[in-house]
């Protein structure tokens, strides 16, 4: 288990409930914490509220109760002007992708970049180095719609980490990959948390720790069932 | 993010959106050319108005027998009233020659009669009388006090009918050029909403990768802009080509030969590129605002 | 797949595209509306010019001395010529009559004069003179040869210049009515389109869970055609509504009251119903195609 | 190994190349027949063209060269008005799902029904026992965007299986499942097979297909590696 004890935590979650519209409760009540240079994984069964958690870290949704911290600030208290420049510290791979249709691979990923303002030569330079650490190289012309599954996946796991965020939230990222390109992208999530990322991973596949130390957080119907 | 990036985002986007962006401004342009259309077409009528409006007047008949000398002085004081173009003194031989003229073939009934018998009078030609006509009314009753003049005729029903006409065609044009301004706005901010809603998951995207409003709107609102200048540029540089057409009588029947065309004054012209503009501005900007919060 | 089965679909799509659905009615309806809103002043203009018009006529001036029993005869063959309205006798007397009142207060120049001077005339009025003034050219000539007439007066240049007039306003009609059909053709068309572009990603769903190219259009069909329906029905209540205000004074300024308007012919507002259907219809039907191949 | 040997195959692919634009070759000469009533899985690392070969059996895609015969007839000669007919014997789990966004599930999944013409009752019992069986039951009333990512991948099963067709083609059906419910789909799967239903199950997860003795094709580089 990494874990740097600088002080606050970079996440906490303190008694967070989600209920969505028609009472259906997605999370209840979770108190959670993720250090520093923590590498995470969150399991469960399908709708145990996995991306739910997630979302609520990358404000895509509310919690109905409850405080959540990032690097200790309450994000209750962030002004909506200011959630981009948060949101730019988080990357994240979504579940369902949200890639761009009309615009290609490099476009996609280059997106993280463009939108904090990197330059034009370092975004290439970037994003050609993280396609090819994905695979992915040679297909930065193509657009979405003339991938794979797998490699649209890998995509948008190239837009998540392309601007070396401290946090990055994992929703699923190898649900369409092989058992070697899944390898690759724990390798590549060593590696960004060996250099300091905090990393927050969903999945549902068991294996993906089963052989790790890392902490485990596993929720089941909305409930945190273990802690460590 | 500096202009240049900004304009090469949008014209990127313009690119990969070019079936939308077309129709869009297709649609822009038609709405502009429409009400611009309509416009020139005013302005004309106006124009033309305008030129046979000045045949308008007021006759001011004098006492007879008046004092020579008081008549320079009258013709002064009418052309002192305000809103009077000018002012002409009928002698009575002129009078008799207009009559005579009138009764063409049947003149020998004036054989053997003195010219005299019809008074000296003074024509006022009276400004805007066409669009004003009540002007009319208010400046005869002002001659009316003038010393040594007799009578005064304007055509009290004539006067009449043009003011209901007149307003009759100022509210038909009022109304005309309001319902075209709003359909074009209104059609213009509908389609432009169409098309923000077709790419609100682009929207989206953007926001949850951390772009903010501003990063997210520049470049719409950029194509939103260029959509505005485009499309009524079209819209006028269409319409100068037919007005050019037109009064050149390529394409026109030969009796409009020749005819006078006057185009739109440029400050309209101008106008309605700025307010396209800000109106595909505004347009893009308030159907992305609901995209655009938390 | 049966007709109750299609709408329910189609009413429950309408529901789900709730604004996407209002907003293209809008433009259907606004496009519409502009175009009737012309149309009803076009037909209402149309109208004050026929009853205008009927006023326009030829004069026709019998030899001096002519026999009384002719008369009749040549009464008869003027009702006969081709385009005559009606025709009206004009005794001396009459005659006389109309010039004193056109003199006013200089009548007394006719005083002692005996008003056999004058010769007898006819009046003949000539249908839909106004718009076809060439129409007075044609007939004067053919009275000209009638026996018995002297001379025939039908104010050659005023003539003239009511051609040119028309000319240029029957112009001005028909272009600014293709113009306005085109337009709002175009912006319907193109509406729809943008509509159908924001939902092919369910019509390629649709295709591969195996539904034939009727299942997907049937829906799209119905609601093009309620949209079509819709719109045309708004625009021509908005436009019946203002017409009763308009025309009952409510709105407008106390001189027009008492105006008789008239509303467009009813075969008017069922072709333009039947064609908004249509347009609806072949612009939907246009704009899926390209997306129900293969 | 459940073969029927009633004669033709049902599905047969006879060196069948698939080259996309810009040279790309996604499958290279694959021959292959799958008997009636055969469960098959498809395999092999991402981009392989697992994805590529069902494309071509629904007709999303058209193959550059050779024939594929399904129950016997050449989709070469089946008129474009006819397809929508081969379609519906034709359930396919799409990878990327492809649920309408602006319908509940209950009407996702009633599509399959709609579309061949079924009354309104029969719709509603037979949908209502599909979304049952996959945990489903109860969500019948919510929008896709409403649903976990696993809860939608079994919208897309149960669209795929309500209609019972004869043909099925699974395009990594439990990419988003955790191993619970993977083997619920798979129990379901079996079922329809033993009922005499064709499947092709295309998935990277090796653990489906370890113990069973079911065909396995796998793929590399779009080239048959193994045949039985
Ligand atoms: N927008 C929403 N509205 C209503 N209910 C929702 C919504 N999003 C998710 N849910 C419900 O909340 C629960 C948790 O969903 P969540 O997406 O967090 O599950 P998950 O753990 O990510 O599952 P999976 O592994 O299938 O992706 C599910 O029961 C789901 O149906
Ligand atoms: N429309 C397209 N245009 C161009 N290339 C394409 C297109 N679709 C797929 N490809 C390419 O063809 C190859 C095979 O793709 P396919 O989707 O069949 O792979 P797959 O086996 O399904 O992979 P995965 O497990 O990642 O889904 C890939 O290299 C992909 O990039
Ligand atoms: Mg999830
Ligand atoms: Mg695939």
């Amino acid at each position: 288990m990494i874990e740097r004890d600088d002080g606050i935590p970079i996440i906490t979650l303190a008694s967070v409930t989600k209920r969505y519209p028609h009472d259906i409760v997605a999370l209840d009540d979770i108190t959670l914490s993720l250090e520093k240079g923590e590498f995470c994984f969150l399991t469960g069964p399908s709708g145990s509220g996995k991306s739910t958690l997630l979302k609520l870290l990358y404000f895509a949704e509310q919690p109905t109760s409850g405080d959540i911290f990032i690097e200790g600030i309450n994000i209750k208290t962030i002004k909506e002007a200011h959630k981009p420049i948060f949101r730019r510290k988080i990357g994240v791979v979504f579940q369902d992708f949200k890639l761009l249709q009309d615009r290609n691979v490099f476009d996609n990923v280059a997106l993280a970049l463009e939108v904090v303002g990197f330059s034009h030569d370092q975004i290439a330079y970037r994003v050609n180095k993280v396609l090819e650490s994905l695979g992915l190289g040679g297909k930065g012309r193509r657009f979405p719609q003339e991938l794979s599954g797998g490699e649209q996946q890998r995509v948008a796991i190239a837009r998540a980490i392309v601007n070396r965020p401290p946090i990055i939230l994992a929703d699923e990222p190898t649900g369409n990959l092989d058992s070697v390109r899944t390898m690759e992208v724990l390798d590549i999530m060593d590696e960004l948390n060996a250099r300091g990322t905090t990393i927050l991973f969903a999945t549902h596949d068991e294996r993906l720790f089963e052989g790790t130390r890392r902490r485990v957080v596993r929720l089941r119907d909305g409930r945190m069932e273990v802690g460590y | 993010m500096n202009l240049e990036t900004l304009v090469r985002r949008a014209l990127k986007d313009i690119r990969q959106h070019m079936a939308m962006y077309a129709l869009t401004t297709m649609v822009v342009t038609l709405s502009i050319l429409i009400f611009l259309f309509f416009s020139l077409i005013y302005v004309n009528l106006h124009h033309f108005a305008s030129r046979f409006g000045t045949q308008l007047g007021v006759v001011v008949y004098l006492k007879e027998g008046i004092n020579e000398e008081l008549i320079p002085k009258i013709y002064n004081e009418l052309l002192a009233i305000n809103g009077v173009k000018n002012v002409v003194y009928i002698s009575q031989e002129e009078a008799f020659k207009r009559l005579e003229r009138y009764l063409g073939d049947e003149k020998m009934v004036l054989e053997g009669v003195d010219a005299t018998f019809l008074p000296d009078s003074f024509e006022v030609k009276v400004e805007k009388a066409l669009f004003q006509p009540e002007r009319l009314r208010v400046i005869a009753d002002k001659i009316k006090k003038i010393e040594g003049v007799d009578k005064v005729q304007y055509g009290r029903e004539w006067v009449q009918r043009l003011e209901v006409f007149t307003g009759i065609a100022r509210n038909v044009v009022v109304a005309s050029g309001i319902l075209l301004l709003f359909t074009a706005a209104f059609v213009v901010s509908i389609t432009i909403r169409l098309n923000v809603y077709a790419r609100q998951e682009e929207l989206e995207i953007l926001r949850l990768v951390g772009a903010t409003n501003g990063f997210i709107e520049g470049p719409f609102l950029m194509e939103a802009m260029l959509q505005g200048l485009l499309g009524a540029g079209i819209a006028i540089v269409l319409l100068y080509a037919s007005y050019l057409n037109v009064s050149s009588g390529l394409l026109m029947p030969g009796f409009i030969k020749g005819l006078k065309l006057v185009f739109l004054p440029w400050e309209l012209v101008v106008l309605v590129v700025g307010l396209s503009m800000v109106l595909c501005l505004l347009g893009t900007h308030f159907s992305m605002r609901k995209f655009l919060r938390s």
